[in-house]
């Protein structure tokens, strides 16, 4: 059976369920960050694959800048994350509500 | 082989460029001189960050003026998109970034403030936000987007307040996924169109009649929910609250503003196509949208005990309003949605610096948050000038003639009407009337009341300084005489509005 | 000057509200009684150079505001709005002159000021966005003279004041835009001008829409049964000046905005919506008046007879006539001398014994001879005396109505029944019969300031109802103007029926006996 | 002539003001001077005008100023001195005099003394207002003044609960009348164009009877308040709490006949309407007997005398009903006479007896008041309607009337009310004057009034001995204006018959009562007596219950339902519902404000889920469009 764009979309489909699953169901802060990368790279996988389909080199630039902004993101998202154990010991999504209402 | 790239600089049109490119010159600026001397007084960067924000603002004057003749310009391989669209919504940007900035200047010592990196970043935002907005390349604008709302992400952590990091990352992590929603979208209309560029995307689907319509509205509802976030819109507007409650009144106020017009655009461009070209679908949701949030978020805002979270909740209802001028787009929605917008920058810039400036370092005495009810209660009697103008600023959210806000509803409501949604235009009206309610409560408490803190007064004003009185003196200003400034703004926004085909 | 006396008129109140700032507070009284007399001369300055014989707009003032959305400026006075606008400066004269001793009196007198400018200019404003501005605006002066100077449940009434009228406006303002978008269809140009509007003649079935959305804002303010629940709270916990002010000129602008926008503008519906009003205002007069019967607090008496009293203009303005609508504009006159003057007197005792409770007082006459005697004249007027200034106006609008319905109008004459019994009720409780609280033994009877107050009030109320003549012949010009312009607008058979040609001279319906009852 | 109209018109309401200048300083008898003289012009200014229509019949019409005008309404302050209405003042402008300077003597000790001039004769000039108009409007004007005035004075004595209470029902039964009055010149004006007499008169000729049927009942409503005929009759038994020459003037001379002279100015109308004229005859002849039936068992001596006139009333209505309107208005005029007499020779009786009402603790005052007994005496003869008296001319004329006109139901009622009527007038007199001094029981030492107020008096009693004998003079005036109808029997024998016949039964009725009440068996009735138990006293004494009726069904009710509107209806109702909205909108907020539940994976969820239902919603749609035809068809298969 040849790999189509199909399978490649379906796959990012898929990975991208699981990010979203992941962002929902982890309580810890670094393990969010992680589904937020599976997020971002499933949408690399379609993107890199569409290009291919469309002979387009576009959607891989897209990928590009997507890696790149991923990478800035999270290391914006380790800065906040460190400073926040540094205060309070924890990552744990359930210590962060003190705002509510 | 790709061929040799083999550009004119002429056709580059870099021009284009500039307003985008000034800011940040200006941050780098910012960050070379910390780099030779460091520990300078705020003062060097607010006034750094003020001038490269002139030049901008003549930049995009420039450009603006070109744009008069020549109609829309593109630039950098068509990438930059300079049409009025643009050069409105970073007139804004600019405009409300200048008079934001003095606010740094405070009375009290604050901890970001003290780096120039916070500097830095703000002008980088700008530069960002307006990237956003200059351009209908999906790339672009997430690039631009990103950049902004990192910077963002980063300021409001330096604030350096537990629940500053609390919100920081609230944000944050709404902003990753949001991004993973855009990047998803764009990728399904990369799939379905082969283009990243709107308007080619418009062309091509416009061009197959939507035969996959269901693929794209899989695209369209993750646009959505992105720029849902950005703008604040219900189920997505779960961080708008604790952020401007972690968050500096000043940086709060700012949020409230320039982000969502950068985002507006940027929606403008993306979905009413899609509603012109008949996407019912879009129109059904975008109304339920616009009327959720006008909604909820003002019953929301009528149970906060705390002015800043209010203040939050109402920022969520007027976005919800003003969502209506995309839903509408007409061309007088889309000018309403610019003079709106102007207007309400103003007054919300003017009550979120009277927060600012009372502002003090720990938390008032017997109180949970920084700008309870509480604390605002008797302030007629304490510090009635103060307690005058955040009435006015209070009216003038709560649309009340002639203040500011008064005109943008009064012209949204009637492109409302003369869009032919007359029950969205009475449910507008209504929603006004409960919003009435929340800014009421404030002027209850200021000039009805007996005071319960600082019964000197000298908590109202505790941050102030000239810089942020004359920056409140502004906003008052034009709270008060918009009617003035109506006509001019009117006809410059729909002339700009209308030769960008909106 | 006199070609902008209106403007001298609206702003010259707020310039000096702004001045007061500066001025001490022990000056404050008479700064205040300075501005308001000027302000009162000016007032009667424009009645003198007013022209009678003219029926249209005069002292008109055009300045464009927001041109490129039909946004203007316009002001201009006809006989409608002439004597509201006196009144209005007549009422903020008498009201600061009396004041009684109030805390914080520098920020009344400015408020009051403030409050000044809004009523000229609500009625002076010939352009509805011009119109809607004023007419919001006055709701804040109002919303911090009761928040602030009112009862235990002040903030409350306040609130509710606010809320209340501000979500009726805003359906109103909707209506507005919409008639300025007709006007837009039909002519390409944006206009938010009344006297442009009134050229416009609409389909039915928009009228009828449109006269629904002005009237949740109109009917709210005036207030009509059912949406009347913020009077009695405004007035009840509102400080004296506060509800003179409320009563006497505020509720106007509702009965006036009928005359001025539903009536001319749609004239179709109006005659379509007539019956159901009309049952409304009937509902009013006679529902309220019970209520008011009912009450233990004699300020929330004259509350809701004001209604009731409303409930006659409200009536009086759907008669479609001459003789209905003028009378009603009499009457809002009327009634604003009459329930001004009854909140005054109110105050003078609440002053003094600090309640306003019925059951406290008993056999005031024996020791407030004069107080009990303007109070009984005021009384009487308010119960349609002939020959005090009610009368004329009740007169008036129930005769015009009577044209339109007879077993109605037999309904509503039961105000003259009804209003006799609560307000007479009323002052025997609080008047007649043995002093039986010693606190009441030695009250003072009314001072020479309430009585300058007080006297010119009384003087009106007579001289009017006596004379009415000089206030009535404008009225009369102009209404027939107005009526002439919904005869020739209206586009339903019935309507060119029950809106009589001015111009043709009276047609004498006889109407068969079988069909008038 | 203008001029002299004007001093009768205005000249009380100069007293009246002048007075009301003293109101609230101590008793001045100087006003009670000035204002009898001030009134005794404006009766001086009236007699030579009536002179001037003696001699010339030609009315003084004037038109002062306007006061209404819009539209195509005009309506004048217009003045008419016509053959009628210069009766009218004659009468009201007479008996006010008399009673003016009675009033000096009688209010002499009371402290509102200034007070009372003031009201007394601002009455006198809405009554004039009232009779001299020349159009219905101001008629109404004056028709309310009295209703004003008759408030002010019934509650003179406002420091009595029962007074102001009296007052208040008057002015409100009146009020109800009034707005039928309102009805009737609202008819008038649209189907006329005017309110003028002239001009309406002129077009009542075209309108058809339903439309004039119409006015007239409403007009007649009016005239029923103002004149308490049944039912609205209650208010004038319960005015009499008001001082007695108050009693005098309005309640018995003047304002309660106001709606006879509505009739009768109005005859123009009510000849066109005979059916409306018959149940007005009718009415009143109900009325005549009705209180008369009332007035044989009261035990308070103004009372009595105030259902007696309640009785003349129907008489006149029943006159003037029938089409004999300067009947009714002869019996108008020789009635005011004697019960004006009657009620200050009560008045004096009151101040001798320290306001004492009950006739059965009186007796035998005739030795210590002669001179009251002697006026009162004559003037119940009078009423009573023996020859040659007034009352013998005026009365004898209704009955006549309605046997000409052969009603003779309504002949009967009113010859047996005549019977009735000697019965209990001198029922009264003999209480009060003859028998037993039953007063000393009480510790009264009772005195004669003032000489000048007997003075004052006198003028009243000549006229109710005289006044027959200007029946003719009187005739050829009026019927210059009204149908000159004759009521004559033209069977002599029948005529003497008749004549004859009333006259004895009249006096039979008269020695009966004598004969009952002058004896010295009479005792002050303790409740135990049979007759005091029987169930035809108990319905009399009650007045056929209808008072109880008015206050527990009617009054109580209406305080009732107005407190259930107050309690129930506006702030349970009409004022929660708005409540309501604004409560479930602020509970609504704070119930789904959890939804911020500062949790960061709730609000991740959030966003996710609103993802999620988008995303549904545009694949149900999607779906939709692909499959629509297939769709259609299942729907339409399934017959939708």
């Amino acid at each position: 059976m040849e790999i189509g764009l199909n399978h490649y979309l379906v796959l990012s489909t898929i990975l991208f369920a699981i990010g979203l699953v992941g962002v929902m169901r982890r309580k810890n802060l670094l393990l969010l960050f992680f589904a937020t990368e599976i997020l971002l790279n499933a949408v690399n996988i379609a993107f890199a694959a569409i290009s291919h389909y469309y002979g387009d080199l576009t959607g891989q630039m897209f990928a590009f800048f997507v890696i790149a902004i991923a990478a800035s993101e999270l290391a914006v998202g380790l800065g906040l994350l460190i400073v926040w154990f540094k205060r309070h010991g924890t990552i744990d999504l359930d210590t962060m509500t003190s705002m509510r209402g | 082989m790709l061929a040799p790239v083999n550009v004119s600089l002429e056709s580059l049109n870099l021009m284009t460029l500039a307003p985008m490119l000034i800011p940040i010159v200006g941050a780098l600026l910012i960050l070379v001189i910390d780099l030779f001397k460091s520990n300078l007084d705020k003062t060097l960067y607010v006034g750094v960050s003020l001038l490269f924000l002139f030049m901008d603002f003549f930049a995009l004057y420039d450009a603006s003026t070109i744009f008069a003749q020549d109609g829309t310009m593109l630039g950098v391989f068509n990438v930059m998109l300079i049409d009025g669209l643009a050069l409105l919504s970073q007139f804004i940007i600019v405009i409300a970034s200048m008079l934001f900035i003095p606010l740094a200047l405070t009375h009290k010592r604050f901890h970001e403030f003290s780096y120039p990196e916070f500097f830095a970043l703000f002008l980088f935002m700008i530069g960002g936000f307006q990237f956003m907005v200059a351009s209908d390349n999906l790339i672009l604008i997430f690039v631009g987007l990103e950049t902004a709302s990192l910077a963002l992400y980063t300021m409001i952590a330096m604030h350096n307040r537990d629940k500053s990091f609390e919100a920081a990352v609230k944000y944050f992590t709404m902003g990753a996924l949001a991004a993973g929603f855009f990047s998803f979208g764009a990728m399904v209309f990369y799939a379905l169109t082969g283009s990243i560029e709107i308007n080619q995307i418009a062309a091509v689907l416009a061009g197959n009649g939507y035969a996959d319509i269901g693929y794209v509205l899989v695209g369209v509802v993750f646009m959505l929910a992105s720029f849902g976030f950005k703008l604040s819109i219900v189920p997505f507007h779960t961080w708008a609250p604790d952020v401007y409650e972690g968050s500096s009144a000043a940086m709060a106020g700012y949020m409230s503003i320039v982000p969502k017009i950068a985002a507006f655009v940027v929606a403008m461009r993306l979905f009413e196509f899609l509603i012109h070209s008949g996407v019912i679908w879009l129109e059904v949701v975008l109304y339920a949208f616009v009327v959720i949030t006008m909604t909820a978020a003002n019953l929301w805002a009528l149970v906060q005990t705390d002015v800043k979270r209010m203040l939050a909740y109402s920022s969520i209802s007027h976005a919800g309003f003003v969502m209506a001028a995309i839903l509408i787009g007409t061309t007088q929605a889309n000018s309403a949605l610019f003079l709106y917008w102007i207007l309400f920058s103003f007054t919300n810039l003017g009550s979120f610096s009277m927060l600012w400036i009372s502002r003090q370092k720990h938390l008032p005495d017997g109180q949970s948050s920084d700008h309870s009810y509480d604390k605002f209660a008797g302030m007629i009697k304490t510090s009635p000038m103060a307690a005058v103008v955040m009435a006015l600023f209070m009216l003038s959210l709560a649309g009340l003639p002639p203040f500011a806000l008064f005109w943008g509803k009064l012209y949204m409501i009637s492109s409302a009407v003369t869009g032919g949604y007359t029950v969205l235009a009475l449910i507008m009206a209504l929603n006004s009337a409960i919003a009435g309610y929340y800014y009421l409560k404030l002027i209850v408490y200021m000039f009805m009341k007996e005071p319960v803190v600082g019964v000197n007064g000298e908590v109202y004003v505790s941050n102030a300084t000239n810089a942020l009185k004359t920056i409140i003196g502004i906003a008052a200003v034009g709270t008060v005489f918009a009617i003035i400034a109506v006509n001019p703004l009117l006809e410059f926004i729909t002339a700009f509005v209308y030769n960008s085909g909106y | 000057m006199i070609d902008h006396i209106l403007s001298v008129l609206i702003f010259f109140p707020a310039v000096a509200a702004v001045f007061g700032f500066i001025i001490h507070k022990d000056s404050m009284r008479a700064y205040g009684v300075a501005v308001s007399v000027i302000e009162f001369a000016l007032a009667l300055w424009l009645w003198f150079a007013f022209d009678s014989n003219v029926s249209g707009m005069q002292f008109m003032e055009l300045i464009p505001v927001v041109p490129s959305f039909g946004i203007n400026y316009i002001l201009g006075v006809d006989g409608i709005s002439l004597f509201i606008i006196i009144l209005a400066a007549f009422f903020t004269l008498i009201g600061i002159a009396s004041l009684t001793d109030t805390k914080n009196v520098k920020n009344m007198i400015i408020t009051l000021l403030f409050l000044q400018m809004t009523m000229v200019g609500v009625f002076a404003a010939l352009d509805a966005i011009i119109f809607y501005v004023f007419w919001e605006l006055s709701l804040v002066p109002m919303l911090y003279i009761i928040g602030a100077w009112g009862g235990p449940l002040r903030i409350y009434a306040s609130v509710k004041f606010f809320l209340y009228t501000f979500a009726g406006s805003l359906v109103m303002l909707v209506g507005m835009l919409f008639m300025a978008y007709f006007y837009y269809q039909a002519t390409g140009v944006w206009s938010f001008a009344i006297l442009d509007w009134y050229r416009l003649i609409l389909p039915e079935s928009f009228q009828l829409w449109l006269f629904a959305a002005f009237f949740i804002g109109f009917a709210i303010k005036v207030p009509m049964f059912p949406f009347h629940t913020w009077l009695p709270y405004a007035h009840g916990q509102a400080p004296t000046i506060g509800s003179v002010i409320l009563a006497a000129i505020l509720l106007k602008m509702g009965t006036y905005a009928f005359i001025r926008f539903s009536l001319p503008l749609f004239p179709d519906a109006s005659v379509f919506y007539m019956y159901p009003i009309a049952i409304l205002a009937i509902i009013m007069i006679i529902y309220t008046a019970m209520v008011a019967y009912a009450q233990e607090d004699v300020k929330q008496v004259v509350a809701y007879s004001s209604v009731s009293h409303m409930g006659v203009i409200i009536l009086g303005t759907f008669a479609l006539n001459v003789e209905g609508i003028s009378g009603s504009i009499f009457l809002m006159i009327a009634h604003g001398v009459v329930s001004g003057a009854l909140f005054l007197l109110v105050g003078v005792i609440y002053d003094r014994r600090h309640t306003k409770m019925m059951d406290q007082f008993g056999g005031l006459a024996h020791v407030m001879p004069r107080y009990a005697t303007i109070f009984g004249i005021m009384l009487m007027a308010s119960v349609g005396m002939p020959l005090t200034i009610n009368f004329v106006g009740e007169f008036l609008s129930l005769l015009g109505f009577y044209q339109q319905s007879h077993t109605l109008t037999l309904l509503a004459g039961v105000a003259i029944i009804v209003g006799a019994i609560y307000m007479l009720a009323a002052y025997k409780k609080m008047f007649f019969g043995e002093i039986t609280k010693d606190e009441n033994r030695n009250l003072k009877d009314v001072n020479k300031r309430e009585l300058l107050a007080l006297i010119p009030l009384s003087i009106i109320t007579i001289w009017l109802g006596v004379y009415p003549k000089p206030v009535l012949g404008p009225i009369n010009n102009s209404v027939e103007s107005i009526v002439q312009l919904m005869h020739d607008k209206a586009t339903s058979v019935e309507a060119k029926i029950r809106i009589p040609n001015v111009i043709e001279g009276i047609v004498i319906t006889r109407t068969p006996a079988g069909e008038a009852h | 002539m203008e001029n002299l109209l004007y001093i009768a018109l205005f000249s009380p309401l100069v007293s009246s003001l002048f007075a009301a200048l003293f109101t609230a300083t101590p008793k001045k008898q100087f006003i009670g001077i000035i204002a009898s003289l001030l009134i005794f012009t404006s009766f001086v200014s009236s007699s030579f005008l009536l002179a001037e229509i003696l001699i010339t019949g030609t009315p003084v019409h004037v038109e002062m100023m306007t006061w209404m005008a819009t539209g195509n309404l005009y309506i004048p302050f217009g003045f008419v001195v016509d053959q009628v209405s210069v009766t009218m003042m004659m009468v009201v402008t007479l008996v006010s005099t008399i009673v003016h300077i009675y009033s000096i003597g009688y209010m002499d000790h009371d402290k509102g003394f200034n007070r009372f001039f003031s009201w007394l004769s601002a009455f006198v000039f809405s009554m004039m207002v009232l009779v001299m108009s020349d159009n219905y409007a101001g008629l109404f004007i004056g028709w309310e003044g009295v209703g004003l005035c008759s408030w002010g004075l019934i509650g003179f004595w406002f420091h009595k609960e029962v007074a102001t209470w009296a007052a208040n029902e008057a002015f409100i039964m009146n009020r109800i009348a009034d707005l039928g009055m309102l009805i009737g010149i609202f008819l008038v004006y649209w189907n006329t164009g005017t309110l003028q007499y002239d001009g309406a008169f002129a077009a009542f000729a075209t309108l058809d009877t339903a439309t004039l049927t119409w006015i007239g009942i409403f007009l007649f409503i009016g005239a029923m308040g103002k004149s308490a005929q049944f039912p609205l009759h209650t208010w004038l038994a319960d005015a009499m709490e008001g001082p007695t020459p108050v009693s005098a003037l309005i309640h018995a001379a003047t304002m309660v006949t106001a709606g006879v002279y509505l009739v009768v100015r109005s005859n123009e109308l009510y000849d066109l309407i005979p059916n409306v004229g018959l149940f007005i005859a009718s009415l009143g002849a109900f009325v005549a007997l009705f209180a008369a039936s009332m007035a044989l068992v009261n035990r308070d001596m103004k009372r009595i005398i105030a259902y007696s006139t309640l009785s003349q009333l129907g008489y006149m209505f029943a006159a003037a009903g029938l089409g004999a309107y300067w009947v009714a208005l002869f019996h108008l005029m020789a009635h005011a006479f004697f019960k004006a007499l009657l009620f200050l020779g009560a008045g004096n009786v009151m101040h001798a007896m320290h306001d004492e009402l009950d006739p059965f603790k009186m007796g035998g005052l005739k030795k210590k008041m002669t001179a009251t007994a002697v006026m009162m005496t004559l003037a119940s003869v009078a009423l009573a309607g023996i020859f040659p008296l007034a009352g013998f001319f005026s009365k004898d004329a209704i009955l006549e009337s309605a046997f000409v006109e052969h009603h003779f139901i309504i002949y009967s009622v009113l010859l047996f009310t005549a019977g009735l009527t000697a019965f209990y007038s001198f029922r009264l007199v003999a209480l009060i004057f003859h028998g037993e001094e039953r007063y000393k029981l009480f510790g009264i030492d009772p005195h004669e009034a003032y000489k000048f107020m007997l003075i004052a008096m006198s003028p009243l009693l000549l006229l109710a001995i005289i006044a027959g004998s200007l029946k003719m003079t009187y005739y050829e005036m009026v019927t210059a204006l009204l149908p000159a109808t004759e009521y004559h029997i033209h069977n002599h024998l029948v005529y003497w018959i008749m004549t004859i016949g009333t006259q004895l039964f009249v006096i039979l009725a008269i020695v009966y009562a004598y004969k009952k009440y002058a004896n010295s068996k009479v005792t002050v009735p303790d409740g135990t007596s049979a007759m005091e138990n029987s169930f035809g006293y108990k319905l009399l004494i009650n007045q056929y219950y209808i008072p109880y009726f008015y206050e527990e069904y009617i009054v109580k009710s209406y305080r009732e339902l107005s407190k259930i509107f107050w309690k129930q209806v506006d702030l349970k109702i009409v004022d929660a519902t708005v409540d309501g909205i604004a409560g479930v909108l602020y509970s609504t907020g704070e119930r789904t404000r959890d939804m911020q539940s500062g949790n960061l994976s709730t609000m991740l969820k959030w966003m996710v889920a609103g993802t999620i239902g988008l995303l549904s919603l545009a694949v149900v749609f999607g779906l939709a469009v692909r499959y629509s035809d297939a769709i259609l068809a299942i729907l339409s298969g399934l017959g939708v």
